[in-house]
């Protein structure tokens, strides 16, 4: 019911929603959120971006979250698509759609997910600005964001 | 052997993607392969030093110092995630 | 930067994205909803649906839920498309699309204008049941839900 | 003249979807309108007696009992919305 993919090529935002969204006629919403590149970041120009994960382990821990978030709440359905390797300024760099009768269901697991993947999946960011590459340090914000869900694990 | 896999930034300060670290009866959990790969010096022991965020896995799961390791195990060293 | 459309005709879910996330390269988070018609309602089979509005007060009062959205988060554009005529199920009724350069804004900014839209906006459901037509009723869920933003206007 | 719209439920019942008040002086605000045409009795008394939820509107825009009305003034009746 749920799925998980990571990869080099750009994904079809139309596809996944549309495949997502069609598969049962109980659905009455769909959220989803699309995380793209910023060709800004800390005040900085930001040219291009390469993207590293873990594989394997990235697959699990997106699972492990998938699954904490089909618990808390009564869902239709999780696809989750996560780039990795070169992106550009807009490029899409992940996807997360959320199935469920009610909004307020998939409204909350939506972000539940992209607020634990962006704390828990092994996905690293390196940009190039102007001044050379570097690695992006994880935000505040980030860890924040997941704390409002509480205990989860 | 246990596989150890370095990833971004400690990759890159480190200049090892993988190596495989004989298995010991010392090496019982990931604070002390951390505490073998500090031993090297240089550079090891400013990516493991006091005050370095590093996140650890044993078998791509989420780890600490007091997990315990075993002989064919992979244990992941890494940076706080920025993906998403 | 905002912009309304209410229509007979089904919409282009992907065009409406993409005209949206690609306007600007400073945007980093689109959180979309999607309403759709489901099969069933009160635990009745709903074979279709008739959607009803009041023209030109629909398009005021959406633009209303909009400039307060603008007013309350930091926003970089929503698109609201609304269908009214002959509905089947799984067809899309609504799509609320919000950019910002933040997730935690888009997302905010998007749950605000569909519980708005839900209590707000001169739209009215007829559906077809095996025991014949009836009007929808107003859920309380919705009138709670358009609560919690507390008073906005 | 006061355009008078009726929408859903309310313009089936009523069985009509529009008509044109003449603008008097005791048509002063939305609630002697409702007054006047729930005079008609029969079904308008039904929809716009008490105990039934019938919201207004005033050029587009929300309004209550108190809103007042003048000549040339559009003004709606309808149940509770139900879109999105």
């Amino acid at each position: 019911m749920n799925t998980i993919q990571i990869q080099k090529e750009p994904f079809d935002i139309t596809a996944i929603q549309e495949q997502l969204r069609s598969d049962n006629p109980a659905i009455g919403a769909v959220v989803t959120f699309i995380g793209q590149m910023r060709d800004m970041n800390e005040g900085d120009q930001v040219s291009n971006m390469t993207l590293e994960h873990y594989p394997g382990m990235t697959e699990k821990a997106l699972q492990v979250i998938l699954d904490e978030a089909d618990r808390r709440w009564a869902l239709m359905g999780i696809r989750v698509v996560h780039r990795v390797g070169e992106l550009q300024p807009l490029d899409p760099i992940v996807i997360v759609a959320v199935a469920s009768a009610h909004r307020g269901e998939a409204f909350q697991a939506c972000e539940f997910v992209i607020d634990y993947l962006k704390t828990r999946a092994p996905f690293w960011k390196k940009e190039r600005t102007p001044e050379g590459e570097r690695w992006v340090d994880a935000r505040h914000a980030d860890a924040a964001a997941e704390q409002r869900w509480g205990k989860g694990r | 052997m246990i596989e150890v896999l370095f990833f971004a930034r400690l990759r890159e300060q480190l200049g090892t993607a993988r190596e495989q670290l004989e298995a010991a009866p010392e090496l019982l959990d990931v604070g002390s392969v951390i505490e073998k790969l500090r031993g090297r010096c240089g550079v090891w022991e400013e990516v493991f030093g006091d005050g370095q965020t590093v996140l650890m896995a044993v078998n791509q799961q989420v780890a600490n110092l007091t997990t315990p390791v075993k002989d064919g195990d992979e244990v992941a060293f890494f940076p706080q995630v920025t993906g998403g």
